[in-house]
This record gives C-alpha cells, structure tokens and sequence, in this order.
C-alpha cells in the first residue's frame, strides 16, 4: 500500500471515529479517549524506535511537558495553540537532549532517556518551587470532552499520517539504515545524527501535544501526575507488543490493550493485573512478532488462497 | 484498511462486556473507583477503602438505607484506579453516566479529587472527601466538593498555638516538596510568624528520599526549640529513625502524615515513638463513637485505625448516611442538607461553610504509652502532654 | 573532621546498599542480555518473605538470609526457566533479547506486584529490630543501616570473591566478554544460564531481606530500587560487577554531598545530573574499559 | 597532470601505544585502479577507515577533490563521492537487495549524475552485478559470495568519484574473482572512477591493477608499477617475513 492509499484510508477511519461522540455514551467514549491516546503515543513511539532499534523511555517527559505548556498558558493560550505549544516544547526538548545523547545505544540508552525525563519532573518540581511558590497548577476552564476527543483523535491522526509520510520517504529509509548498520548508513551518505535528531523530535512533538490536550481533562496538573512513568511505559508496551516496525500493530495493539484492561478491570477489579501480567508474557513467548506478525499471516494465508 | 471495522467490532464487543450493571431492585447503588494499586494504594487501603466497604457491611446488617422510610440495602461497586487520573476519570464516567449510580463515594488523594470535581459538579454528586486537603481545592469553589479533613492553615494554627504556650522560640522545618507540604509549610510559616516563634532553618527534600541524615544533623548543630517535619509516610519514618541514631531530640518533635498510622509505632517501635507528636484528629479514648468505631474496625479487619484521616472518612460516611436518610436520594438535596446542616460523627460535630470544615479543630496529637493521644486543643484532649520531649530510647 | 566521616560514612551505607541491588541485575544482564525490570519485584518478595518469618515465626532476619536466599534462588530458576529461557533460546539478535526480556518483565512486575497485593493487601508494614544506635567515631549510626550495610557488602564481595577466583565464576566472565568463544571453548549455557539468574534473585531477594529491616515494605517498594539498581549498573558499566559496587558507591556519595553542600530538593537532579554527566563523557560507564 | 581526486598526506593512527598506520602518502587520480597490498596487520582497513570518514586519522589529512575533509563524519565523504566496501559484507539485512542499493542512490548519489545513465537505476546496478534474480530478497538471506557483489552494488548505487574496495574477492572462486574484476575494471572504464583496491590475495590484484601501494606495518614501503614493485627489495622483505615474496605466491 503507498503512501496515498495510507492516507486516504487513514481520513476515512479518522471521520468515522470523530463520529464517536454521538455514538457512544461518556463512558465509551472516554474508553476511545484513551484507546486514540495510546495509539497516537505508540505510533509516534515506533516512528523513530521501530526502525532504530532504539529503545526510548523519554515519552512521559514529552507528555508530562506538554501538560506543562498547557498548565502554563491556561488562560492565555487558546486550546489549539497550547496543544501546538504542547508539541513544539517536547520537540525543541527532544532535539536538545537527542543532540546530547543519540550516540548511546541499548540500555544505555534507555536509561539515559528514562533519567532526562526525571530530571525534567524533578526540575520543573524545584522551578516551580522556587519560584512559583507551589507544585500544582490549576486548570480551570475545560474545553468539552467531546472538544478534548476530536482535538485527541486529530493529534493521533496527525501521528499516523507523519509515520506513513516517514516510513515512505527518504527519512524512513535512512533510519532503517541506522537501525540495521549505523556506520554503513553514514558511509552511503546518510547524516545519521541529523535524521536521528529529526526523527526523534518529530515523535516527541506528538507526545507533547497530546500530553498538551489531554492536561484540560484533570484540572490539576502537579509533576507526580503527569510525569507518571506508567504512560510512557504503557506505551512502549503497547508499540513493542504491536509490532514497533509497522504502524498498524501499534494502533491494532493500542485498542486490543485498552479494551482488554479496561474490560479485565471491571470484571475482575482486584485480579485483573495479575492475569494482564500472565497474558503478556504469555503474548511474548509465544507471540513473539508482536500483534503485526498476525496481520503478516493473515494477508499470507489471503495471498496463498 | 480494517481499522475501522476493527474498532466498531472492538467497541461492539466492549459495549457488551460493559454493558451497565442493571440496577437490582430497591438497592441503593453507591459506587467509586479507588487505589489498590500504584503509589496512592497504602494510603487509601490504610485510611479510605476499608471504611468504605465496613459502613456497607454495618449498614446493611442494620437492615439497610433508611431511604423515604423504607429499607434498602447497598451495593457497593468499587474499580481499582492504579492511582491515575485519567484511569479515575473513566471510572466515574461509567458509573455517573452508564451505570447511574445513586451515590459515589471519592477517591484517594488530592489529585485525583481535583481532577474529579469538574465531573462530580456536571453530573451533581456529592463528594465527601477523606483524603484531600488544601486551600486550592477550596479556591475552586466547587458546590458538590466537601472535604473532610482540617485545612492546612487550621492544623498549624493549633501547633503554633500549642508550642507558643509552651514557652518554645525557636523552630526547625523540614518539608516534603508537594502540594501537602508547601501548603503545610507556608500555613506554618505564617502561624509561627504571628505566635513570635522564630524559624530558624527551613529546608526541603523530595518525595522518596531514601536518607536524610545529613540534613538532620546540620539541624541538630542549630539547637531549635521545635523540629516539625512537613512530610509523607515514608519520610516520616526516615525522619525518626534518623533523629534517634543522631540523638537529635529538641523539646518537641513533630512529623505530619504517617504519624498517625499504627504501623509507625510498630516499625518504630513504641518506646521510640514516645513523645512523638503529629497530625492526629482522635483515638479510641476520644468518647464512645469512636471507641465503637474503633472496636469495630479491629473486628472486622485485624488492623487499628489510623488516628487521623481513617475517623474522618467516617466521618463523611456517617454525614452522607444521615443526609439521605432526611431527604432521600436526590442527590442536589442531599448537597443542599450537607452544605447547611450541622452533622454529630465519630469526631464530633461538623458542619461546612464555604465548602470548608469549620467544626473540627486543628488537633495535635503525641504518641505516650502506645497511644496517639489528643494533647490540643484542651478541649479535645485525652492526655496531657509531655513536654518536652523525653530522650529516645 | 567528623562531619566528613560522616558524610561518606552515610553516602556509603546508602551506595553499598544500592549496589547490592544492582549486582544481580548487571549479572542477569551481562551475562544474558535479560534487562529484568522486575528485578525489584524479587527484592520486595525478599522483604515480605522476612517481615512473615519474623512477624509470625519470630526468626531473627539475619538468620533467616539464607532461607531467603535459597528461596529466591529456586524461584530465580524457575523464572528463568519459564519465562526467560524461550527467549534467550530463539531470539535472533541481542537486541530482541533486549527488548523481549524487557516485555516480559514488565508481565512479571504486574504479576508478583499484584500478586503481593492480593496476598498481604496494600498497607505498609514492618518490624523493629536493632533501632539501637550505634556511634563509631564520633558520628552516629541507626545499627540496623549499619547491619545492612555489613551484609550488603559481604555479599557483593563474596560474589566478586566467586566471579574472580572459582571455574564457574571465571566462565561467568568469560561468557560476559564473548559469549560465543566461550561456548566454543565448551561452556554449557543450559546450566550456567538458569544458575547466573537464581544467583541474581537471591541477591535482590537478600537485599529486599536487608532493607525490610530498616524500611517500612509495601508492594510497590521494588519499583524505586529497580531504577536506581538500572542507574547504578550504568554508571559503572554494563556487565561490570565491580563497576556496579562502585557506581553505588559513587551514587550514594553524590546522593549525601549533594544534600548537604546544596539543598536536599536538588537530590535527585543531582543523581540524575551526574548519570547523564558520566554517560556523556564516558558512554559505556565508568569502570568499563 | 590533473588534481587529485583522493590524497592522503601523512596520514596516521594510533590506538593508544599501537601506531596501526603511520604517515602515508597517497594520491588518486580519476580513472585510476590503485591496488593496496601488504601483509596481516599492516594497516590496510585502518587507512581506508581513514579515507572513508569512519576513523578519524590521528595525524595527517585526507583531502577529497581539493577539499580538506580530515574529521569530517562519514557522510561528508560520502557526500564527495566516496564509496566504499568493508572486507566482511555489511549489507542491511532485513532490507530487499534492491533497497540495498537504492539506499546509495537515495543519499549520497542523489546530488551527482554520472555521465553514463547505466548506473542510474537500482535494477541495472543488480542487473550488472548478476544478482538481479534476488531483487527482492533480503539481502541477510544471501549466500556470502553474493553478499560481497551486492556490497559493490551498495557503493555503485552512492554513484562514487572514488571507489574503495576491501577484499571484495576474499572467498570467492577463482571464476567469481575474474568476473569481480571484469566488473570493476568495466564501472572504472564506463564512469572514469578512481578505484582503490585492497586486497590480501596479492596474485588477483597484481594482474588487474596498473599501480599498486604496499603497507607494511602502518607506512607505505612502495607505491609504482607493480612489475617494479614486485622486484623491490624492501617488498620481497616484509613478505618473507610472512609467507614468502609476493612474486613466488603469485606464480
């Protein structure tokens, strides 16, 4: 499938989906809320780790920033603008730190991503500390949730669209050169360090500003919350258990994932991380391409008919 | 591209598996999401949950809700958050809107209560809150929103009060970087300003802090009158263990949150928590609803009640229960009694104003003999206290 | 005078606390390329595994470290066994081992995590023992810190002591520098494997039995020293044992200096500060050449 | 006589105490075939690492058409029109062989144009290299030998002003050797390319290149026709040190 036909697809599922609203009650839809989130979190995740092989734990910094700019610009910002303030901050910081650090690999790199994000939340802790006096901010005027979803599903869509333009553009080819054999990419004329930098940026402006558009929903906004480690781990969670190397096993998995937690959660409200926990090692071992491999078979059984 | 159909099959499958609990008959649906797991599940499984479930277990063992003169039992349905907020949300959603719920109970935290406000006040059900404090809550002048515990302002008010009688000029401050403790700090601040109690050394650490010792002997070279210990359950821990190795033990002692919990005096061990002071509201001694309640907690889950939040969780519940019983299950009159009715619970009197607890004292409590006795306001009092400070031991 | 033998005396205790945490983590990872997130998991069944024989049986804690350590040895190798040995068996690359182990461990984390939850409930809880202080030089000590920093360190030298001098020690290594000339020189992994991994939980399962001593233990108590245990062995180096009980070392004495020369709200931007100051000058650690 | 298009000037490495290549001279012109020999250890990789950007040297400067590119990461050479192999095929396994060689064309051929249109398109670059059959194979799946033509491919496809070669006829058969270097002397004559040659086998490169350097520990000990070199004293020494003058191995 080419890049138009991605795209052209992609609208058509985004216009249903904005149909949502008039078709689900609040609590469904905040379940889709929550699925778009994720899928737009874990495919801006594989857009940059899945062809790296990189593994990143930086997200819940982008996420946690752009809730920031929005806390910081209540009342000034418009909506809209504080979501693109949202994503500009987490990519400016991306590019920053990503100049610093995309030399490292592995663990040590996973690592080091993990640490900027908590000396991002412990920074901002003892800025606002020091010189705002307080932790917490309150965001007082919330846009409606019906608003929050469609501003949620359009970042997300945004995030599909730029992976598709990615994957099938000379960025996505340079980085699964970099991802395969770094030093041979460079030696074939590709500026490693430059398409590392670009790529990582571009995924950290869709975190940032959907942790941005998500802010409004939960009033009030202190660095505990919203750097919550869980997001950015539920999110390489659900890209690696997708399938980071496509871009439809980490939507498929984002969905698979939320209605699966939500639906053990309510059924089995004190069993249900011990059976989430065995379903995913099981899902590893013995599903081990991700929830893309699937898709792999499927159009290969299709195709042998 | 299936991902349309996908996600109609999905929601299809979820809308089923979700589908609403149908309401059984006459019972009284009271629902809530809470943390059993992630950072807030000790403090909510210690002072919120397990009060929840008994008042359920006590009332329908009554008989039931006196609901317009008829009984009617409850159906508790409670959902774990893991301590998110968006988690939290969607939880309320179903239950506010899918499920309709007669009544909700909150969750844990400040947090997560802020975050629920905007939707408890867009649906109209009223929050008794055990577990936040703050004046920011406060600020947002939320009509549905009635927390329970005493403000920041009230708690340090009663410990400069109680130290300033106590001829103490000099104080040592050390608290926690969140919400809790700036609040607790600047309320201190202020109070110990007004008293003419001088602060000497004023410092913070982050949450999670794993040693303070250093900061603990720098204080200790200072001399101050009072140490006051702004801070959370583990550090409050820390904090004791640490002043006892140092021998640091200035004429009062005071650490916030955790004092109150009966594991501190175990771990610690109760000699050494003896003259310990922090924030407490009761203990069983307190008069015969709370030695009731007491008894019953150790009854029916092997464990003490912690001395402060867990009796104002109580508290709420026994101020909602009273609430439906005069005027039923209309949630915008059950808000309208809470707001301007004066309520007898197992820690006296409350009524709100503003939205604000104006009934309960700020209390100081201290540990002596295995008890975290009352010591001020007089009033309140269920032992005099020991000042200063006797030695560790 | 004192005041710095009481600074380094504290920054040591912390550090050779974190390092014992992270020496079984290095292990599992640099022999296996397991990056076991659920590490801290174990350390927290250590800890309840105490507080129960303590509490119920009333067995002195120290004496129980060995029960402790057998116990989490046999679970080690039954994790392993299970969970871990399919992937380590079939994944084509390091990498996969990598990121593979990393997902499964997160299965783990929410499977014990909970399963703790279901078994003891979320309260905190604890015990006293050996509140006493202890004064050496003039500086003053909790005696239970002092204790565990004892064993801390007793097991982590025992474990270098058992890497450097003994045959299986000595193929440890030699897998950890080339894990495929040591299979050639007749190494068997299918033994040596599940044995390096029990012998990783058994010291996150003693530390966990250490700390419980001095900290009040929860269910999520691991998580916190899962982190520091990843910091600690990267700054001393993937692989690196020694370079793990130095990292924890060097850690700690951040952790202390840095609270007492600056504020203690800078702590952890300090601990984060040096991880990111090391990595940038030296990107495989400190102690790995 | 014309510029350079490839100069080493007193190019050196040292890895620590070792000094793996030690103040090499070495000019390039365009449609030259300059083959590097010399014994184990003698430097030879490390110096091309040099005049590829993947090493920097440790003294000395690599100049690339005029340009002074000493430091410069690898892209820059890339970027001038240096292409290279690497003596164990560092293909991108997962990709098909065709992507292989498009990925040249995609960064560093993008700005040139060769003067012949013939290695302009992924498919004739393959077609040329005989592995047009595998397009779509992954190239990790492979045999080796086929590996070592599709490295060729990748540096084609950069669409080079100087080709580096290491080893690319190490395992092959005597028959794949002499198609390798048809095909190298083919793209040198078709694209006027300069072509730097390292081999080990001294006998292949001896009959294919018109002027041959030798290394031995780390310095150029001759650099001229390779008849003369072959004679030269100081040649005929270092290889017997190893397995005997390169005149008697390459009868």
């Amino acid at each position: 499938m080419n890049s138009r036909h991605a795209l052209l697809a992609l609208l058509a599922g985004g216009l249903a989906l904005a149909a949502l609203p008039w078709l689900l009650s609040d609590f469904l839809l905040a379940l889709a809320l929550s699925c778009v989130m994720y899928a737009g979190l874990a495919v801006s995740w594989s857009m940059f780790c899945g062809p790296t092989n990189y593994l990143s734990l930086a997200t819940a910094a982008f996420f946690g920033l752009g809730t920031y700019v929005t806390a910081w610009g209540a009342g000034a910002l418009p909506y809209g603008l504080s979501v693109l303030a949202g994503g500009l901050v987490a990519a400016g910081f991306a590019a920053l730190i990503g100049a610093a650090v995309l030399h490292l690999r592995g663990a040590y790199f996973a690592v080091i991503t993990f640490g900027m994000g908590e000396l991002v939340r412990h920074g901002i802790t003892y800025y606002e500390k020091a010189f705002e006096g307080t932790v917490g901010r309150i965001i007082a005027e919330a846009p409606e949730s019906t608003t929050v979803y469609w501003m949620v599903l359009l970042v997300s869509m945004g995030a599909v669209a730029a992976a598709v333009l990615v994957r099938d553009h000379r960025l996505g080819l340079a980085l699964r050169g970099i991802g395969s054999d770094e030093e041979r990419a460079q030696t074939l004329g590709v500026n490693a360090r430059r398409s590392k930098i670009a790529a990582f940026a571009l995924s950290a402006f869709f975190a940032g500003a959907l942790g941005a558009a998500m802010a409004v929903r939960w009033t009030y906004i202190d660095p505990l919350t919203v750097f919550n480690p869980f997001i950015g781990f539920q999110t390489v969670l659900i890209a690696m258990v997708g399938g980071a190397q496509t871009i439809l096993g980490p939507i498929a998995s984002a969905v698979v994932f939320g209605l699966l937690t939500e639906f053990l959660r309510l059924q089995f409200p004190y069993l249900f991380l011990v059976i989430l926990g065995f379903l995913l090692i099981l899902l590893v071992l013995y599903l081990p391409g991700g929830i893309a491999s699937l898709f792999e078979r499927w159009r290969w059984r299709r195709g042998n008919v | 591209m299936g991902i349309v159909h996908f996600v109609r099959g999905a929601a299809a499958v979820a809308l089923a598996a979700m589908a609403a609990v149908p309401a059984l008959a006459q019972d009284v649906r009271i629902g809530y999401a809470i943390s059993r797991s992630g950072p807030g599940a000790p403090g909510a499984q210690t002072s919120q949950e397990p009060n929840y479930i008994m008042w359920a277990e006590q009332v329908n063992a009554a008989g039931g809700l006196n609901v317009g003169g008829k009984k009617r039992k409850i159906e508790l349905i409670g959902y774990d958050d893991r301590t998110d907020a968006e988690t939290m949300l969607r939880t309320y959603e179903k239950l506010m809107t899918s499920d309709k719920v007669d009544l909700i109970l909150p969750p844990w935290g400040t947090g997560l209560n802020f975050a629920l406000m905007p939707l408890a006040q867009r649906h109209g059900y009223p929050m008794l809150s055990p577990t936040a404090t703050g004046r920011k809550l406060l600020s947002l002048k939320n009509p549905y929103f009635f927390p329970l515990l005493q403000q920041p302002d009230v708690m340090m008010e009663a410990l400069a009060t109680f130290l300033k009688a106590r001829g103490t000029k000099t104080a040592a401050v050390v608290h926690v970087d969140e919400l809790f403790g700036l609040e607790q700090a600047a309320a201190l601040e202020k109070a110990f300003k007004e008293k003419g109690i001088q602060i000497i050394e004023k410092k913070s650490y982050p949450f999670g802090v794993k040693d303070l010792q250093p900061v603990l002997r720098d204080i200790k070279a200072k001399e101050p009158g009072a140490f006051i210990a702004l801070s959370y359950p583990p550090d409050t821990f820390l904090i004791t263990a640490q002043s006892k190795a140092l021998a640091f033990n200035p004429s009062a002692f005071y650490a916030a949150v955790g004092t109150a919990f009966p594991i501190y005096r175990d771990k610690m061990g109760a000699a050494t928590v003896e003259g310990v002071m922090g924030l407490g509201t009761w203990n069983p001694k307190s008069g015969p609803a709370a030695k009731a309640y007491f008894d019953a907690h150790v009854a029916r889950w092997k464990k003490e009640p912690d001395r402060w939040a867990s009796a104002h969780c109580w508290a709420g519940l026994q101020i909602l229960q009273q609430a439906v019983e005069k005027v039923g299950l209309d949630r915008k009159k059950i808000r309208d009694y809470i707001a301007s009715t004066e309520f007898d619970t197992v820690i006296g009197k409350i009524r709100f104003k503003n939205g604000e607890n104006v009934s309960t004292p700020g209390v100081v409590s201290q540990w002596q003999n295995g008890e975290f006795e009352v010591v001020w306001p007089p009033e309140r009092a269920t032992a005099s206290s020991q000042f200063p400070k006797p030695g560790w031991n | 005078m004192s005041l710095w033998f009481e600074l380094i005396a504290s920054g040591l205790i912390t550090g050779g606390i974190y390092a014992v945490v992270a020496i079984g983590l290095n292990l599992q990872y640099g022999l296996m390329r397991i990056l076991n997130i659920s590490h801290g998991e174990f350390l927290m069944l250590g800890a309840y595994l105490t507080w129960l024989a303590h509490t119920v049986l009333q067995v002195n804690p120290l004496a129980f470290l060995p029960v402790v350590a057998l116990v989490m040895f046999v679970a080690g190798v039954l994790v392993y066994r299970l969970c871990f040995y399919r992937i380590v068996s079939t994944a084509p690359a390091v990498e996969v081992i990598e990121a593979r182990s990393l997902l499964v461990g997160f299965g783990l984390l929410y499977l014990v995590q909970n399963l703790a939850y279901l078994a003891w409930g979320a309260d905190l809880r604890g015990y006293s023992f050996l509140v006493e202080t202890l004064e050496i030089g003039g500086a003053r000590f909790n005696l239970n810190r002092v204790v565990v920093f004892g064993f801390a360190m007793a097991a982590s030298l025992a474990l270098l002591a058992v890497l450097r001098f003994t045959l299986i020690g000595k193929a440890v290594r030699a897998m950890m520098q080339s894990p495929t000339g040591a299979q050639l020189v007749g190494i068997d992994t299918k033994v040596l494997h599940p044995v390096v991994f029990g012998a990783g939980l058994a010291l996150a399962g003693v530390a966990g039995a250490l700390l419980s001593t001095v900290f009040e233990i929860s269910p999520a108590m691991g998580e916190p020293y899962t982190v520091t245990a990843l910091i600690v062995i990267v700054l001393g180096g993937l692989g690196s044992a020694l370079g793990s009980l130095l990292g924890g070392f060097l850690l700690g004495l951040v952790e202390t200096f840095g609270m007492h020369f600056t504020s203690p709200s800078l702590k952890m931007v300090l601990s984060y500060g040096v991880l990111i100051a090391v990595l940038l000058a030296r990107p495989k650690g400190l102690f790995t050449r | 006589m014309s510029e350079p298009l490839l100069a080493a000037r007193g190019v050196s490495v040292r890895f620590g105490g070792l000094v793996a290549v030690d103040g090499v001279d070495l000019d390039v012109r365009a449609g030259e075939l300059v083959g590097i020999i010399g014994p184990n250890g003698a430097g030879k990789t490390t110096f091309f690492h040099t005049l590829s950007g993947v090493l920097a040297p440790t003294a000395g400067r690599v100049l690339v058409g005029g340009d002074d590119l000493t430091g410069k990461p690898p892209h820059a050479y890339a970027a001038h029109g240096v292409a290279r192999t690497f003596q164990t095929p560092r293909v991108f396994k997962e990709m098909p062989a065709i992507d292989n060689v498009r990925f040249g064309l995609e960064f560093a051929g993008r700005t040139r144009q060769h003067a012949h249109d013939a290695f302009d398109e992924a498919e004739t670059i393959l077609e040329f290299l005989g592995l047009a059959d595998v397009a779509a194979v992954p190239a990790g799946g492979l045999t080796p030998s086929r590996q070592r033509l599709l490295e060729i491919g990748m540096a084609l496809g950069a669409r080079p002003r100087v080709l580096l070669l290491d080893e690319v006829a190490a395992g092959l058969t005597h028959a794949e050797v002499d198609a390798s270097a048809q095909l190298i002397r083919r793209v040198r004559d078709e694209l006027g390319l300069a072509v730097v040659w390292i081999e080990h086998a001294v006998r292949v490169l001896m009959n294919y290149v018109e002027r041959v350097a030798v290394l031995h520990q780390g310095r150029k000990i001759a650099d001229g026709d390779p008849r003369a070199v072959a004679k030269d004293p100081a040649v005929v020494e270092a290889y017997l040190g190893e397995e005997g003058e390169p005149e008697r191995r390459a009868a």
